[in-house]
């Protein structure tokens, strides 16, 4: 009943939105949280139904490890199998887009956090939102946000999740511009929209490709194919179309050099940075990467590309992550460094870890978000870190909830994030006989960050001296249930979610690895074939050296402790004027730092053309104004000339005409009828009766002429 | 009835036009009734059309077809021909829905020389409608040219303050390629009269004998060539492609808003049509052996970048929005020459998406318009504060516009460059930053336009929408909307039109060189036989889950 | 009919109809002349019957004494004729014209004179009664065309007349 | 000469034909103007119907109608015009018609 209804899971929260778009301006508060909230809910007793019912149904032997499909109708497409194009070895194949739903594993995961970490900041928003304008604004596009997310998880092939995926921006532009009447806000929002624009432009060239290629972009199709062995590994096709796929996760899930929209997201409402930029939609493009690992497996170029990119951006965002005052934009970092983990993980061909770091990473950085949101609601909306201080005692519950999730994603054992993250060190360590254990590195020293930026935000925030105005200290209150609440699920979950994963080094039997299994299991295959791995999944895993593994668990847990350590040196006793301690040891560092390796200016200046270079404007404004004046001038120009010409030559024509032509050849013998005509005037002034005399004297003269003769 | 629907539709308008020259002047209220009874009438007459053509939209060639060659003037073999198929129907609904809506939306817009605004608005709607049925020549001519005049009198009577520059640039342009067209029409008639014995305009005969000339000795492949472009550069100015673009931006800004929306929404149309009418099945070889293709394609791709981008630094929102339609009929234009069953049907949707979108965005800009009378961007700011419905109607229309899936403008462009990329993929991928620019230029007039807060103190009266003004825009989204979510029948609608029509072209004409590897699948079918030219493919059956 | 009282009455209406054409020229006011011209044509008409033209006699007595010169009085009391009858009432021509019209005169005599023996010495007979319906014969049969032709004149005319008298269309 | 013939009318004719001439000649009231082209229509008629008399037929009569029916279109059209001219300049003097001169 519940994997046959599975589309009604998108459907809720889109019924919530048109009803907010059509009567939203007309409802009660209660009733738009009411309609919002509970469309949620019910979304999410759906998904735990649905999944609940797969895991059964693919436990049968008939359907073992099988996807689930079901395909409600054609979307694009005429349906009769004549609308064709050809693919590459030209048969023909039908132009098909279904509105179709398929649950895996690897659905099943997505559909659970997203339903369960969207059910938790709806309610929080609730408390958050109730006294902001545009309400029931807000809540509508939070439901089309879920809808759209709800599409791309649970879409059966790339143009339904291209739907979903252009849906989620769409929304993340609408709440990002919440607060439109902020510049920065209005910005922000197009910022974020044109650079996944730039994604997307990737994500489609690579859909094409794949359409091409496989004939087909039914994910169970794609994949079907892929596996047959019909294509060699490094098929430059197939790897043409996964790097252009990891374009588009690239945009949608900031990695470089598309990240620059992340942290500009922060303009948006703090639950909708919990939602959408921290916990969902930014790990689009891990899900599409993980989808597609069948396709990426065959390139390893792509996949090499994907590990590097991952680890690069990893490194960048914390080192930025470091220095950052705003306590929105330290965790904006720090998402961006985790996605980068994420993509770490996927690149090395460590599918399970990185999606497993995906989910501990929802819980407790949504849980970080909406902290930072309480945070925010008892300062009055004050961001910047240097104006708090000693806030622990004065918000309990959100100072206590923060550290949890601070322990877990510094990787403190035993919170989640130390399984996920441990997880994906180790498969960078171990991978390939230690081909990327130069990224192993790049992790590490990200790790030693993260516990350090994640620590300096929690002591500026809750410990040291106050360092906010009186009148902020005045206001300082915890908030209310309807956002502590969550706050506690979050935290439970920051804890527990980890287990999960519980490795089997340390005595565990790592379900989710387990469980995913069916997903990446044909990849696993490959890659042996291919003789790059002796190990990938469960059953395997015991044969690695463990002492090994001890060590490197051993080595990230002290660097998560150094981090501590050292931010705990540093910010313990923070006051007013405060030292940063990089500022202290290098500053020119700090400085490249905090600005952000001026990576937006450079953009500025080199791509977008929004600052002029000297005199010189490039990018696509300077592109634009060229082709702007290049219109004007040179292709209407010629326009106006050839009309310019035209007249000229009429100028002239008409001058020949009037003084040659008209002139002499016409005027001329009508003027000397006129002067011969003089004469004949005279007889001629125009009186009636004289004329009438002059016949009489004809009259006179014909009579005489007949008389006489 | 059935029989006479299409002349029915055809001159319901003219019939308005000729009741409004019996109402005196002064009446305005009772003009502008009659003429929304009729443009409206007209609209109605239509839907019937819709069930009709539906039952009948798999079977081959025209259908609904009346009159007969030669009955009009038969000494010269031009007749009163009319005919559809799934290519015209559909833009003869475009034409009579938007006919409509523009009428009804220049309600309070036209204040002066009511009556003949609406008089030459509704000869202009005949003319339309006439070019998307004609099927004869001769018809279609009298037509193409006759709704130049009603347009350019709706342009430089109530146009804007360079609305005579405008005017005549749009005239003379349009007429300097309408003359070749003409030159290129007795050519083919004066050839089929050569080859048979017969004067005849008539459609379906110049398909027979056109195509002949490329591999007849007498003429060969140049004048093949010469003629192509002897129509080329009617329809191309028409469409307008790029290096012939200049005169549009200059059409829209000064062009009364109604005036913009029938230009971009049909008028653009008809050049694009003619190319997919006449051009490709009359030269089909000259576009499958010869470069021209290649030529049409880069000035398709310069088209939508070019367009977009200088789209991009407008600071006039009718001339951003016109450039933008540079952009978008860059996409149809590519889809045509593409050459594919899929780029022609997402060609023929886009064209209809384009009509939709950008007439309602002409809409739009003509409501701010008509309340502050200016176009300058930066004369506004922060106008969702004061007009949230209006706000919110434009961010739908600029989604649509630029292709977010979901709405029309993403079925149309997806599926164009799907057809071209699977031609080849270069020019797939040449295509794409145009979806980027799209949301660039669109998403940063959206921002300059809505977002912030009131900052010009003559904004902030600004009342919303009236009923009015919200019910020209509901069969807009109606529309965008079905067509975004529910594109099936319009696939199904195009199929037949456009599988015939690539299976013309791509067929080796009598006598006609096969260049085996430019054309391998070319040897297939036989030129009536639609379905057989793509084959009907070995589809892979879903896995469907057990209840 | 006694060959006594034709002369007669021949030189009397003759008589009559020279002074009133004499007084119809000469007169200062137009109603006079009118009414000169109205004696006239009544005269002419008298005279038309000594023809045996019983139905010409009668249609000038009906439209030209009855309808025509009403018309012409009608107009006469339509333009204002106080200024005229102050005015000179001959052009600067007006010797010239008698000279030519006298010229013209003396011709016609002379021409009488000369051409006197063209016409027969008796006048051929001709059937005095039933007249009318003679004519009407005439009228409805051989110049069926004529007379048609004849009443879309005054058709024409009548429209004429309206559009040029009247002050606004 | 006791016996009227119709040279008597001829000449009769021909005086009232002078007449008219010289009132049309030399008048400059409009209107009489009018009046001596009636009595030179007349005049004319006089001619006819005495021709007739003298032929023994018809003829002339019907003529002398027709001539009727024109003098009274002539009539018509010709004071219509007089009013018109008379509402644009005041006066029915025909030496004031000049508009057309050169």
């Amino acid at each position: 009943m519940f994997l046959t209804h599975i589309w009604l899971i998108p459907l809720l929260p889109a019924v919530g939105a048109a009803v907010m778009f059509f009567f939203g301006r007309r409802l009660q508060k209660a009733t738009v949280s009411a309609v919002c909230v509970g469309s949620i809910v019910l979304a999410f007793i759906l998904a735990c139904g649905a999944v609940w019912q797969y895991s059964a149904w693919s436990s049968t032997s008939d359907n073992f490890h099988k996807p689930y499909q079901t395909i409600l109708c054609t979307w694009l497409g005429s349906d009769t199998g004549h609308l064709n194009y050809r693919t590459q070895d030209g048969s023909p194949a039908p132009l098909q887009a279904d509105v179709g739903f398929l649950l895996d594993p690897l659905s099943s995961i997505w559909l659970l956090f997203v339903t369960g970490v969207g059910m938790l900041i709806h309610i929080y928003s609730t408390g958050y939102m109730a006294h902001e304008g545009g309400y029931y604004r807000f809540f509508g596009y939070l439901n089309l946000f879920m809808f759209s997310m709800l599409t791309l998880i649970l879409a059966n092939n790339y143009v339904l999740l291209f739907v979903g995926w252009e849906g989620v921006g769409l929304c993340s532009y609408l709440l990002i511009g919440f607060y439109f009447h902020r510049k920065s806000a209005s910005d922000a929002a197009a910022k974020a929209f044109i650079v996944n624009r730039i994604g997307d432009a990737g994500f489609l060239l690579g859909m094409f490709f794949i359409a091409w290629y496989f004939g087909s972009l039914r994910f169970i199709e794609v994949t079907h194919i892929a596996h047959s062995g019909r294509f060699s590994i490094g098929d430059p096709i197939i790897t043409a179309a996964t790097l252009l796929l990891f374009v588009g996760a690239c945009g949608k899930s900031a990695q470089l050099p598309l990240y620059i929209w992340l942290p500009d997201a922060m303009e948006g409402p703090t639950p909708v940075s919990a939602l959408i930029h921290a916990a969902t939609m930014v790990t689009a493009g891990v899900y599409m990467v993980a989808r597609s690992n069948a396709l990426f497996v065959l390139a390893p170029t792509s996949m090499k590309t994907v590990a590097i990119v991952g680890a690069l951006t990893a490194i960048f965002a914390a080192s930025i992550g470091l220095v950052q005052n705003d306590i929105k934009r330290v965790l904006a970092y720090s998402t961006v460094s985790q996605l980068g983990y994420m993509f770490l993980a996927l690149g090395v061909g460590a599918f399970a870890a990185g999606v497993f770091h995906v989910f501990t990473h929802a819980f407790f950085k949504a849980l970080l978000f909406l902290g930072a949101g309480s945070v925010i609601h008892s300062m009055s909306g004050e961001q910047d870190m240097r104006n708090m201080g000693d806030l622990g005692h004065r918000i309990p519950i959100t100072h206590r909830t923060m550290f949890i999730a601070t322990l877990a994603i510094a990787g403190i054992f035993p919170f989640a994030g130390f399984f996920s993250k441990d997880a994906i060190l180790w498969e960078t360590w171990s991978r390939e006989g230690g081909a990327y254990r130069f990224l192993w590195y790049v992790g590490y020293a990200t790790a030693l960050m993260t516990a350090f930026y994640m620590f300096r935000l929690m002591y500026l925030t809750f410990h040291g001296r106050p360092r906010m105005s009186h009148e902020a200290e005045h206001h300082i209150h915890e908030s209310p249930m309807s956002m502590t609440v969550p706050l506690i699920v979050l935290a439970l979950c920051a804890v527990g979610t980890g287990w999960l994963g519980w490795p089997h080094s340390l005595g565990g039997s790592d379900r989710f690895t387990k469980f995913l299994e069916p997903v990446f299991a044909g990849e696993a295959r490959v890659l042996q074939e291919e003789g790059r791995t002796s190990q990938l999944v469960a059953g395997v895993e015991e044969q690695h050296n463990s002492s090994t593994e001890w060590l490197l668990m051993a080595l990230s847990l002290a660097a998560a402790g150094l981090g501590w350590g050292m931010a705990w040196r540093s910010y313990r006793h923070a006051d007013k004027g405060y030292t940063e301690p990089i500022a202290a040891a290098v500053p020119p560092v700090y400085d490249v730092l905090l600005h952000k390796y001026y990576v937006d200016e450079g953009y500025d200046y080199v791509f977008t053309g929004r600052r002029k270079l000297g005199n010189v404007r490039l990018g696509v404004l300077g592109l634009g104004t060229a082709s702007a004046w290049f219109d004007t001038h040179v292709v209407d120009g010629a326009v106006n000339a050839a009309g310019w010409i035209t007249r000229l030559t009429g100028t002239i024509s008409s001058w020949w005409d009037k003084w040659i032509i008209d002139g002499i050849g016409v005027n001329g013998p009508a003027t000397l009828a006129r002067i011969l005509s003089y004469p004949a005037r005279l007889f001629e002034w125009g009186l009636v009766q004289w004329y009438a005399l002059v016949m009489t004297a004809g009259l006179v003269g014909f009579v005489f002429y007949y008389v006489y003769r | 009835m059935q029989n006479h629907i299409l002349s029915i539709i055809l001159f319901t308008p003219l019939l308005g036009a000729l009741v409004l020259l019996f109402v005196p002047k002064e009446n305005k209220d009772a003009i502008r009734w009659i003429a929304n009874l009729f443009s409206l009438g007209g609209f109605l007459i239509s839907l019937p059309l819709v069930p009709m053509f539906w039952a009948q939209r798999f079977e081959p060639g025209f259908k609904f077809i009346e009159g007969s060659p030669s009955n009009w003037i038969p000494t010269i073999g031009a007749g009163y021909l009319i005919g559809i198929d799934g290519i015209s129907f559909l833009l003869i609904m475009l034409t009579t829905l938007l006919g409509w809506i523009s009428i009804l939306s220049s309600w309070t817009a036209i204040e002066n020389r009511v009556k003949e605004y609406y008089v030459w608005f509704l000869i202009l709607q005949t003319g339309m409608l006439g070019v998307f049925m004609a099927l004869d020549f001769f018809l279609f001519f009298v037509f193409w040219e006759a709704m130049l005049v009603p347009m350019y009198l709706l342009i430089g009577i109530w146009g804007g303050p360079r609305k005579l520059y405008a005017a005549i640039k749009f005239f003379l342009y349009t007429l300097a390629g309408s003359v070749l067209m003409l030159l290129g029409i007795l050519f083919l008639y004066f050839h089929h009269h050569a080859l048979t014995g017969i004067y005849t305009f008539s459609l379906t005969a110049l398909y027979q004998t056109a195509p002949k000339i490329y591999s007849d000795p007498a003429y060969g492949p140049n004048i093949a060539i010469l003629l192509f472009f002897a129509f080329f550069f009617a329809f191309a100015i028409k469409v307008p492609m790029f290096p012939f673009h200049t005169w549009l931006p200059d059409a829209h800004v000064e062009a009364p808003t109604a005036g913009s929306v029938i230009l971009a929404g049909v008028l653009l149309k008809m050049g694009t049509y003619g190319f997919i009418r006449f051009s490709l099945p009359f030269f089909p070889d000259v576009l499958m052996h010869t470069r021209v293709r290649t030529w049409m394609i880069v000035l398709s791709l310069i088209a939508i970048i070019y367009g977009a981008l200088v789209s991009l630094m407008q600071k006039d929102m009718k001339k951003l929005v016109a450039y933008s339609s540079v952009s978008h009929l860059g996409f149809c234009t590519l889809g045509i020459f593409a050459l594919t069953p899929l780029g022609l049907s997402g060609s023929v949707l886009q064209q209809v998406n384009h009509g939709i979108s950008t007439g309602a965005l002409f809409l739009i800009v003509g409501i701010l318009y008509e309340r502050r009378h200016t176009r300058e961007i930066a004369e506004y700011g922060g106008i969702s504060n004061v007009m949230p419905v209006y706000a919110t109607i434009t961010m739908i229309m600029f989604l649509s516009s630029m292709g977010l899936p979901l709405l029309n403008g993403f079925v149309g462009e997806f599926t164009i460059l799907q057809g071209t990329f699977m031609e080849n993929w270069r020019w797939g991928a040449w295509a794409v930053p145009g979806v980027v620019l799209a949301a660039a230029y669109l998403l940063w007039l959206y921002q300059r336009v809505f977002f912030g807060t009131v900052t010009n103190p003559k904004n902030e009266k600004l009342h919303d929408l009236t009923p009015r003004e919200v019910l020209t825009f509901v069969p807009l989204l109606i529309m965008a909307f079905w067509i975004g979510l529910y594109p099936k029948p319009f696939f199904q609608i195009l199929e037949q039109p456009v599988n015939q029509i690539v299976a013309n072209v791509r067929t080796p004409q009598s006598g006609g060189v096969v260049n085996a590897a430019t054309q391998p699948d070319a040897a297939q079918a036989p030129i009536a036989t639609t379905a057989a030219v793509i084959d009907a493919p070995t589809r892979v059956q879903p896995t469907k889950g057990t209840k | 009919m006694a060959p006594v009282a034709t002369p007669f009455f021949f030189y009397l209406l003759s008589g009559i109809m020279l002074i009133g054409g004499i007084l119809v020229i000469t007169r200062k006011n137009p109603v006079h002349s009118a009414l000169a011209l109205i004696v006239t044509l009544l005269a002419q008409a008298s005279i038309y019957l000594m023809l045996y033209a019983p139905f010409v006699a009668g249609v000038q007595i009906i439209l030209y004494a009855g309808g025509i010169m009403v018309l012409f009085l009608f107009v006469i009391m339509l333009v204002s004729i106080d200024r005229s009858i102050k005015e000179r009432q001959f052009n600067s021509q007006w010797v010239v014209g008698i000279i030519a019209a006298t010229a013209l005169g003396g011709l016609f005599i002379a021409a009488f004179t000369k051409g006197d023996k063209i016409f027969p010495e008796h006048v051929l007979p001709m059937v005095e009664n039933d007249n009318t319906q003679n004519i009407a014969t005439l009228l409805y049969g051989q110049y069926m065309f004529a007379f048609e032709i004849a009443s879309l004149l005054l058709l024409v005319a009548i429209i004429g007349a309206v559009v040029m008298a009247k002050k606004r269309i | 000469m006791l016996h009227i013939t119709t040279l008597h009318y001829l000449v009769l004719g021909a005086a009232l034909f002078l007449l008219g001439v010289i009132g049309v000649l030399t008048r400059r009231n409009v209107v009489i103007v009018l009046m001596s082209i009636e009595l030179i229509l007349n005049a004319v008629n006089l001619n006819l119907v005495a021709f007739s008399r003298l032929w023994g037929g018809l003829h002339g009569q019907i003529f002398a109608i027709f001539v009727i029916t024109d003098a009274a279109a002539e009539a018509a059209v010709g004071l219509g015009i007089l009013i018109a001219f008379f509402r644009n300049k005041e006066t029915v003097n025909i030496d004031e018609v000049n508009l057309l001169k050169w």
